[in-house]
Parts: C-alpha cells; structure tokens; sequence
C-alpha cells in the first residue's frame, strides 16, 4: 500500500515536529535562572569571518560581564545559532529564538544583507534589536523603532569625515580634482555620493567616476583608468580586500595621487600592511569609529581582556569584535537603569538619552541611525594616527602624499 | 509510376571526410527499393539527411515531385514519412502500450487529453496483436530483449499510418527466426500499399525482398537496377570483394 | 475512475488535509515558519521536476525566475500601501502568467542546445540575471536590495496567510504535475527526456512541447518567488538567484525522485526542515558544506532514482513476491519469448 | 584610445591564464563527455597550494607550480575513479551535479582550514611593472601569462607527440572508435581527468599572484570558465584558448569603461554564439545522430 506508507511518512515528519515543539516549551523563568540572550551569526559561508569575529566581541562580554556577577544578578546566557550566510535562515533564526526558545533579548547579525530582514521579525515580536554592523541606508529607511546600529556615527558617515577635513583646509590648499571610485555596496555607493555633492558643491572638479562590482575584479585597467584622468584626490569606497588590491595596483601602475582616502581596508591596522606592503602605506588615510588606544570607558578593560582570552597584540583586535562587545556594554547599562528585562522600555531608554560604551558615548535618531562622528585616520610613520578632528588628533596630518617608494 | 522520393546530388560531408557524395536516385510509389553498400558508404547518413536529422551540404530532395527545402522529422512525419533507426531506438522507460501511443499524431487539442484515449487503445492494441507482442502490453519496453525492441520500433514507425518507411537495417543484430518474422511484416507492410526504402548491407536479404536496389560505395550511387542484374555488375563486386 | 487514480486521489486529499491541518494544530511561530519554507521548495522542485525530471533538461537557471518574480512583486508594492494584506497574493496570478509568457521566447533561444551545454548555457543565463539585478539598480535597488510594504497581519498568525497561500501554490503546481503526467503532453515529455530524436521522428512536436513545460516551470518558480519576497519583505540579488537554492533544488528533486509526481515533494519536505534545523541546532559547524557535499553524492550513487521510485519498486517486488508465495508455484509463462 | 589598447594588452595576458584554466575543462569533456564544475574550485586550490608554499616554505609560485601540477594529477586522478568512473548513466547531466557536489566539498574543506578571508599570494615582485611604449605593464601579469603559455606548449607537444597524447587525442575525436584500436578508455580518462585538474591548479598557482580570493572565488571563475567552452566550442582546446583571449580582450576592455557589466560581456558572447552557432566556433554540433 504504497499510498499509505506516504501518508505515514508525512504524519511522521509532523509528528517529529510537534515532539519538538512540545519538549521546547519547558522554558523556566525562576528568578535566578539565566538572562538567555539570542544571536544569528553567519559562522559558515560568505561572511562567516566577520561572523566570527563578532562571535568573539559577544563571547568577550559573556565572560567579562559574568565574572562581575552578571546581568540584574542573574548570570548571561549567549545562544548563538549560525545563519550559513543566508536570510531565509537568519529570519528563521530569530523567529526560533524568540517564539520557541523565549530568549530574553536578541542581539543582530553580521551583513546589513541579514540584517534588514532580521530587523523586522525582532520588531514584530517587540525585541529591541542593537546591530554591530552595516546600517544601509535602507535599512534606516524602515524606521523601526527598535533597530540600533552600534556604532559612534552612521554608516555614510564614512566619507564625511574626509569631507570635513578636506573642506576646513584652506581653499588654495585644496585638491582641484577628484576621482571616485567605489565597491558596488549597499552603504559604500551612497557614502561616496554623500562626498562627491560635499566636494561638488565645493568647487572641486570631477575628473572620474565609477563603480565596480564586488567579484573578480583586475584593479589594474581601473587604475590605469583613475590615472588617465589625472585627479589631485582619489575618494575610494572600498571595503576590505580591494583596497589592497588597489593600492598594489597604483603602485604597479606608478600612479600616486596628492590625496588617497580609503573608506575601509586602510583602517584595518592588521592586515593593511601585511597586504600591501609596509613601505606602501604611507600618507593614506582612512576612517574608523574606534581604535584600541582609544580613551572611552571601558576600553582599557577591554583590550586587556581580550588578549587575555585569545592572545594576540591590540592592534589584531577587529571592529567587528569592538562593536558586538559594545552591544553587551550598553545593553547591560540600560538593563541594570531599567531594573528588568523589558525590551519595550530597553528601546525607550536607549532612544532617550546618550550612553557611555569602549566606542565612546552614543546615542540614536527615531531610525537607530548613530548621531556621532568617526574619527580620520592617517598612516604616518609606518602607524596609524588620528588626525581629524584636531580633539581627538594624535599627530598632525601629512599633505601631500608621499611618492611610492 | 511517379516517383515517391526523389535524391538529387545530395552531398554531405564531415570535416573532411565525404560522406554522401552526389548521390541520386529516386524510390517508385509503392515500391520496395533496398539500398546497399559496404560499412561506412554514407546509407545511414544519407537516411540522416532524407529525413532531415543532418542538414545536407548541397542537392535537394523531393517528396511527391515537391521540393523539401528544410526536410525536419516532425514534419515528414506527418506528411507521412516514417522511419526506423540502425540500433532500435525505442523509449525503454514506457511501457510498450505508451511507445505506441506516442506515435500515434496528435493536433494541439490532444495534447491534453489523457495519455491513452480510447480510440487509441484499439488502434494500439491491434498493431500489438499483429507484432505478437500483447502479453507485454503494459510492460517497460526496457525489459524487451533486442529482437523484440526492433518489432515494437517498426511497429511504432507504422502508427502514424505512413506512406513511405525507410528502414535502417532492420535485421542487424537479431537472430534469424526474428530474420523471418521481420521479412514478413516488411513484405506485408509493402503489400497494403506502402513505399518502403530499405538500408541492408547483406546482398541476400534484399535479394528475398526488394525489386530495385541501389547500391551506395564511399558516398556515390555505383549501380542501380532490378537485385539480379545489381549482383552481376562489376562495380558492385568491386566494392565488395575489392576491399 | 481506476483503481490506480482512486487511490492517488486518496494519497493527494490526506495529504493536503494534514498540510491544510498544521498551521491550526502547531500554532508556534517558528514550526509554520519552517513549513511555510518546506512547502516553498515544495513547489519550487515540482515546477523544476517539469522540465528536469520529465523532459530531461538539467535547467539550471530556474531561480532566476525566482528571483524575477520576486523583484516584480516587490517593485509592482514598492510604493502600493496595502490596504489589504491580501492583495497581493492575487496580484501573483498575473505575474506568474506574466512570467510564463516572457520565458517563451528564453525557452525558444535555450531549447535549441540540449543536455551539458544546454546546463551551461542555463547556468550563465543565471549568472546575466544576477548581474541585471545587481545593476539596474534604479529598479531593483541594486545591492542595496528591495524592500516592500509590509505585510498587515495580527503578530499571532502572522506566518499562516503565507502558509495557506504556498498550499495553494503547492496545490496547483502538483495538480498541474498530475494532469501533466497523465495526459499525452507528459507522455511526450517522457519521450524527449528517452531519445529526443526518435521522439522528433515520431511526429512529436518536441520545441513546442518543451517550451510549454518550460514556461509552466519558470510561471510557477516566480510565483513562489513573489511569495517569498512578499513572506521575506527585503530582497538581495544574490539571496533572490542564488545557485546554491539552485543546486539545493535539484538535490530535493533527485533525492525524493526525479520525474515522479511525489518525488520532488518528498525531497524537499525532508531536506527544506533539515536543513534550518540543523543550522539552528548544530550552529557553527564548519562541516556544514562538506556535509551537504557528501549528502549530495551520497544520493546521486546510493539512490540515483531517488526514495520514490526505490521504495515503489521494492514494494512491488514484495507484493509480487508475497503473491507468488500465496498462489503457489505457477508456470513462468508470463514472458514471452 | 591610450587606455583601450592598455585594456586589449591585459587582456591577452590574462586570456592566456582563462585559456590554461579553460582548456583542461575542454578535454576533460572532449574525452568523457563530463562537465566538471570543481574546475574553478580546483583553480582556488591551486591558488591556496602556491600561497602555502609561498608563505610557509616561501617557495616562490612560478617555482611551486610544477610540484602543483603533479599533487593535483595524482588528485584528479584519484577523483576520477571514486566518483567519475562509477556513473553509468545519463552521464553528461549527472556529471554536472556530482563535480557540482565535489566543487561545494572542496569548498568548504578549504574553508576550514584557510578561513574565508581574502588571500593574495604577495610575491616581492607582486607591485612591480616596465614600461613599454607607455604602457605600464604588470610584471606579476606577464609572467603568469608566459607561464600559461609554456604549460600550454608542453601540454599541445605532449598530445601531438607521444603515445598518451595520440591515445588522448583518439579518445577525444571518436571514444568507440578508439575502444576499437585498443585504447583502454578508463585510464586514458582518468590520465585525462588528472591532467584537466592539473592545468587547473597550475593556472591557480599563477592565477593567486594577480588576484585575491577565497574558498568561494569559484563561483565567480566557473562562469567565466564554461563561457569560454561555449565560445570555443565544447572539447576543443584550441577553441578554449582563442576564445579565452577573445573573452579576455573584451572583458578587461569593457572592465576599463563600465566595470559593473565585465562580466556580463562574457555571458552576452555565450548568448550571440547560442543565436549564430550553437555548436561554438571550433565545435561540432553536439546532437548529431548516430
């Protein structure tokens, strides 16, 4: 009976589900039972680096905060489930984590493409969602109440520090011209377009414009291109690993503009000159939000525990990692001033004042858009130095750049 | 008698190799012409060509005196040109029942209809009687051992009720009671009306069958004629014993 | 009706009427959450069966479709407020005929190359459509993705609309495998996928016939790929035609049974959950991909016709053994020589 | 017009290396008729070899690729008889899935233990370049190409030359017909497989000194790689080669200008040759009869 044994198997499946479903709802709640904290990271796949490094930011805080008694006393949970890199995963993911294992709070993903989505599945169930990394554009553009990118300033922020201190030099000792050039990237092509309407309106000329896509690119023919034009600036919207390829290629290409800023890859202090080469580095700058030296609250203990826990020198330390440990700073600070774990008033306390984290203090706008600045950055001397704003600077910056050597 | 297929200067050649090579020849209405030559002389290319598998290089062909310009299998099919294949090319995961429901034509309409309609199960069950193989109706055709898979492929050829059949060396590889049995479809076949062009490279099947032969040697025409005269021409000894 | 069909009918309605059952009788959010993606690539590998199992084409570039669908239903809601949640669940019928018709004149370009390079040129026909959708990005956002209006339903059954709607999408796709399958029309297909040529030379209209099956197959993917982008609200160009779904589809389809009515359903109702709930409970393992390789070829050599045809086989073979064994010996004049 | 024979010179330098890569996949297929998808991976592989090499033993690339060359024979050889052999049937389109299978296999192997960060084997001369009539070009560029162009010739002496090479190119035109002579198909397959393979990691060796990537680089590569078996026709090495700098030309020229549709350009070629010549420029058409 063929048709029979089919059914059976269908009932089967179901009722392997329903088994599942039932021994998943003994979830206690005594008063000293753990604060369960649920996270979807892609630990395998396209962004599984990133996801595991941000992995080791959440693990970092797990241990810290748990040494110091925990959160309202009880101690911290982490379930962390991998995503694979994929949305309909993510989504499943945190639709697991809130209705079947009634975790407490969820905390975001890596990639603003599992973001979005996983956004509005914690904002359907009421969850406060802080997100470490890449706030688009679009995603900001849904106004959830509960999203909240982590960071001291909002993604397209990137570009606009450079803008700031290209535009407080003064006019004779600007660039004339400019060259764009970006990552095919949800936040890198409109960050870039913030600048190019900053230096347009500013007079400076554009020579070159382009966009290039996220795979196998040969950066030497679009050097040669850049270089044709001849730009006093290049504004590059890189992300990591093209931003090596590009400073090879310039030097290949002996092309060396008065003005090189990279959006990201030239900030990484640990892979930037291994990749390139360190006689390369000189005179390029870059943005980043934080660094290890930092003097925030909280960021010596920071550092000093991380390279407790997995060694390594500070200057090995991700961003990635820096800003999922700053979720669990802050998210611990609201819950301890709220006295509960309640997300509703978790989202109302962080939209109502600034917060203290190792990124400095942030605060949010009614989308979660971080209201704050980034910090210039400057390879001087074979090390990387705040240059701008001159608050925060530790050495002046270097104008123009050097020649390749 | 008016010519049913016409061939005129079909050449066709691969790379470099000519395989067809100016042949020329034309089949009677009703008749059984056989085509003979050694292997490799271009028969089953040239059927290729005909029936619009393999684009010729040049020459044309007519069917009823009219020019085929694009001969393609579906078309001559339903224009009532049916053939068979050298290795019984038969559907070997459908039940015989359904390799002749297959073949059976159907306008756009059918398409829907079920697999089988009954109009069709008595044509199929007829031409299953006919080719003894019944008991095997609803059999995959996979299960059939080769001498059967070649009646169940002449047997399909016939469902479209053809007016001209070109046969690829029916009995190659079947034992010789099968011989037998394939004979004598083929000479019923011819004897309700139908033109039959028959591939053969043995001299005395076609001698048993056909009242013309023509014989194909390294792509060109070499002799053609009545079967007893062909066996006494010189030409056709020599591609036959002179290689 | 025969025999045969009554107890197929049986089969399909017990079926449905537990699938039609599970989102009342599991109300947690996560388990219709699950199903509702079991169900989609349910449908997904039976529109793929049409013209991979059936006819024999290894169409590799079925997801795109998915994503065209989609991109269309998100761009037709981008800036629609809905005023009912349901809208456009309808508005998928005309972008699924929509779809259909537009692969026609794909389908007439690819169908005139077959078997591996026919897969080539399926695959690159793929890799153009993601490259279309990450470029035009004044229409498709770009890398920047696609969001669409969110769909108005209560927070408790929120998943269950999407669910009963992929039951839908499930239920016609598998009637339209049925009718297929039973009707002239499929048996052509058989024939292609057998010996196309012979087919052709039997009068059968093969181009028509596969172009036919081919745009059911890309009608149905868009289809589930509205559902999907409608369920997902925010599409990516890579996430939308991604070819590992694409693989992943096929997988399904040659582990249920390829070319069977239930095979593909069957497959991915086994792998669809399996593979959230092992991503969910074994989380972080890096053996994930070469796992799924192993799963891979681990069917295509232990179980190339897939569990259906296995299990139907070595169930007729019992059944005949059994009746053999309760009538006693008998002559083996069933072959006939 | 500076920058566009800039581009038609880069071009050719890096077809050379597409044709190394293209054309183990066209005789893999010209003599089993197997698609094999994990071509690209086993490029990656290739890379990720030459990069350890580089960096633990610091063994430089150009000098890596020969004991490369030989692991990765030995490798697709091995592959060749645990899961290539054994399919019977239908074996073009289940090829397709099986290597598919092996590619993601691979993938993810390499994925635990380089990581999925970016990789580049940085070689001392990585940045240099001359100058040639005012082209700057890439030294890194010009040798894997020179490189490819070598094991291109030995391969074309090999297959013209010796005994394997005329078994080769037999089982390549006609594989019955070469039953007949006395050619024992299955090793000369698997010879044929391993030598595929090993083209393959060849050209990654050189191929990781150009370009970053990572375990799933491949995806992009494959389609690249079976858009230049299209355009040369399916089984033609020769056809893989000039395709590929064809392909090549246009893609880096069209990169120079509009980046974002590079590769677009590739498959665009697969689509006008599908409209005018299905069976590609050297190939036969592949659904002759009997």
């Amino acid at each position: 009976m063929r048709s029979h044994r089919f059914a059976w198997a269908i009932i089967g499946i179901l009722a392997v589900a329903g088994s599942a479903c039932s021994s998943s709802s003994t979830s206690t709640t005594g008063s000293k039972s753990p604060v369960v904290v649920g996270i979807s990271l892609s630990l395998t796949g396209d962004f599984s680096d990133s996801g595991k490094t941000e992995q080791q930011g959440y693990q970092l805080w797990q241990s810290v905060q748990n040494a110091k008694g925990g959160m309202l006393g009880r101690q911290i949970q982490l379930k962390i489930v991998d995503d694979a890199s994929s949305p309909d995963t993510a989504v499943s993911n945190y639709q697991n984590l809130i209705t079947r294992d009634k975790v407490d709070l969820v905390f975001g993903p890596f990639s603003t493409l599992l973001t979005a989505p996983s956004a509005l599945v914690a904002a359907r169930y009421g969850y406060a969602f802080p997100d470490p990394a890449d706030g688009a554009p679009k995603t900001l553009n849904e106004h959830l109440q509960n999203f909240f990118l982590m960071q001291p300033a909002g993604p397209l922020d990137t570009g606009l520090t450079w803008t700031r201190y290209i535009l407080s030099l003064p006019a004779d000792q600007r660039p004339k011209s400019v060259a764009y050039i970006s990552l095919d990237d949800p936040f890198l092509v409109p960050a870039v377009a913030l600048d190019r309407t900053a230096f347009t309106a500013a007079g400076i000329k554009n020579v070159y414009d382009n966009i290039y896509p996220t795979e196998n690119v040969q950066m030497t023919p679009l050097v040669a291109a850049i270089a044709a034009a001849q730009p006093d600036m290049v504004v590059a919207g890189t992300m990591e690993a093209d931003s090596f390829d590009m400073v090879k290629a310039m030097v290949t290409e002996k092309f060396n503009p008065k003005y090189l800023f990279f959006m990201n890859g030239a900030s990484d202090s640990a892979n930037f000159p291994t990749n390139v080469g360190k006689q390369n580095i000189e005179g390029i700058f870059s943005a980043l939000g934080w660094y290890p030296e930092e003097k925030t609250p909280g960021n010596a203990e920071f550092v000093a525990e991380y390279i407790k826990k997995y060694g390594g020198d500070a200057s090995q330390i991700s961003a990635d990692t820096a800003e999922a440990y700053t979720i669990g700073q802050v998210i611990t600070e609201v819950v301890e001033k709220v006295g509960a774990i309640d997300n509703a008033k978790i989202i109302q306390q962080l939209h109502s004042s600034y917060w203290p984290s190792i990124q400095g203090s942030l605060a949010w706008d009614a989308d979660g858009k971080p209201v704050g600045t980034l910090l210039l950055v400057e390879w001087i001397g074979g090390k990387l130095e705040v240059v701008y704003p001159a608050t925060d600077a530790t050495h002046a910056p270097v104008v123009p750049k050097p020649n390749w050597p | 008698m008016t010519a049913m297929l016409e061939v005129r200067g079909v050449t066709k050649s691969f790379g470099g190799v000519v395989a067809v090579d100016h042949c020329t020849f034309s089949v009677a209405a009703g008749s059984l012409t056989g085509l003979i030559g050694p292997n490799g002389s271009g028969k089953t290319t040239l059927f290729n060509v005909i029936t619009g598998y393999l684009p010729s290089d040049s020459g044309e062909i007519r069917l009823d005196g009219r020019l085929i310009r694009k001969p393609d299998p579906t078309w001559l099919y339903r224009q009532g040109v049916a053939r068979t294949f050298q290795n019984a090319r038969i559907f070997p995961e459908l039940t015989l029942r359904e390799n002749l429901a297959l073949a059976i034509p159907a306008g756009w309409r059918m398409l829907l209809n079920i697999a089988i309609s009954r109009a069709d199960r008595e044509r199929i069950d007829e031409a299953l009687e006919i080719f003894g193989l019944s008991p095997l109706a609803d059999h995959r055709a996979g299960e059939l051992s080769y001498g059967q898979s070649r009646l169940l492929e002449f047997a399909t050829t016939l469902m479209g009720r053809p007016r001209l059949v070109l046969l690829d060396e029916p009995t190659a590889g079947v034992n010789p009671i099968m011989i037998e049995i394939l004979e004598n479809h083929i000479r019923r076949l011819h004897e309700t009306g139908v033109t039959v062009l028959l591939v053969e490279h043995r001299l005395e099947i076609l001698m048993r069958l056909c009242e013309t032969v023509i014989v194909l040697d390294q792509g060109a025409l070499i002799a053609e004629g009545p079967p007893e005269r062909v066996r006494r021409d010189p030409k056709v000894l020599d591609a036959y014993l002179g290689a | 009706m025969s025999r045969a069909t009554k107890a197929g009918a049986i089969r399909a309605i017990l079926v449905f009427a537990l699938l039609l059952a599970l989102p009342f009788v599991f109300t947690d959010h996560w388990i219709v959450n699950i199903a509702f993606f079991g169900l989609m690539f349910a449908v997904l590998a039976v529109a793929w069966n049409l013209i991979g199992g059936y006819a024999g084409y290894i169409w590799l570039g079925s997801i795109a479709f998915f994503g065209l669908g989609a991109y269309a239903l998100a761009i037709t809601f981008q800036h629609v407020p809905l005023t009912s949640g349901y809208l456009p669940f309808f508005a998928l019928i005309p972008i699924g005929i929509a779809i259909g018709i537009v692969s026609i004149p794909l389908a007439l370009l690819l169908l005139r190359v077959r078997a591996a390079t026919f897969a080539v040129v399926s695959l690159a026909v793929l890799f153009v459509a993601e490259i279309f959708a990450f470029n035009l990005d004044g229409l498709t956002g770009g890398p920047q993705g696609l969001g669409m209006a969110l769909p108005p339903f209560v927070v408790t059954t929120f998943e269950r609309p999407f669910y009963l709607a992929m039951l839908v999408l499930l239920a016609a796709v598998m009637f339209c495998s049925w009718y297929l399958a039973k009707s002239k029309f499929g048996l052509m297909l058989f024939a292609i996928k057998g010996d196309e040529d012979r087919a052709r030379g039997l009068g059968v209209r093969t181009t028509t016939v596969k172009v036919i099956a081919f745009a059911l197959c890309c009608g149905f993917t868009g289809m589930a790929g509205g559902l999907w982008a409608y369920y997902i609200t925010w599409i990516y160009p890579q996430f939308a035609m991604d070819p590992n779904t694409m693989f992943a589809i096929i997988l399904m389809t040659y582990l249920g049974g390829k070319g069977t009515l239930w095979g593909p359903v069957l497959g991915a109702f086994l792998l669809a959950p399996a593979k959230e709930y092992f991503a969910y409970t074994l989380g972080g393992s890096a053996f994930y991909l070469i796992a799924y390789a192993a799963l891979f070829l681990l069917v295509m050599f232990f179980l190339p016709r897939g569990v259906v045809p296995t299990v139907a086989d070595f169930l007729a073979r019992h059944r005949r053994r059994a009746a053999v064994l309760a009538s006693g010996p008998r002559p083996a004049g069933e072959q006939v020589a | 017009m500076h920058l566009l024979i800039y581009g038609c010179i880069l071009g050719i330098l890096l077809g050379g290396v597409y044709g190394l890569m293209a054309s183990g996949l066209a005789l893999v297929w010209g003599i089993m008729r197997v698609l094999n998808i994990a071509q690209a991976v086993c490029v990656i592989l290739g890379s990720y070899l030459a990069f350890t090499a580089f960096t633990v033993l610091h063994v430089d690339p150009m000098l890596a690729v020969l004991p490369i060359s030989v692991v990765m024979f030995v490798f697709g050889v091995g592959i060749y008889y645990a899961f290539l052999r054994p399919i019977r049937r239908d074996r073009e389109s289940l090829s397709i899935l099986v290597t598919y299978a092996i590619a993601i296999g691979i993938e993810g192997a390499l994925g635990l233990i380089y990581t999925t960060s970016l990789q580049h084997t940085g070689t001392s001369y990585a940045t240099q370049s001359f100058e040639v009539g005012g082209f700057q070009i890439p030294t890194v560029e010009l040798y894997a190409f020179l490189i490819s162009v070598a094991i291109l010739g030995l391969l074309a002496l090999m297959l013209q030359r010796t005994r394997l090479g005329r078994a080769l190119r037999a089982a390549t035109q006609n594989p019955t017909a070469a039953r007949l002579l006395g050619v024992d198909i299955d090793r000369v397959s698997a010879v044929g497989f391993g030598i595929g393979i090993s083209t393959a990691a060849a050209a990654g060796a050189v191929y990781g000194m150009i370009y970053s990537f990572n375990p799933n680089s491949h995806y992009d590569l494959i389609g690249i790689l079976l858009a230049i078996v299209v355009l040369g026709g399916f089984g033609s090495m020769r056809g893989a080669i000039v395709a590929a700098l064809i392909l090549g030309v246009i893609a880096s020229v069209v990169f120079i200008y509009w980046p974002l549709w590079a590769n677009l350009s590739f498959f665009g070629v697969v689509v006008v040759v599908l409209l005018f010549r299905p069976q590609g420029l050297w190939g036969v058409p592949n659904w002759a009869t009997q």
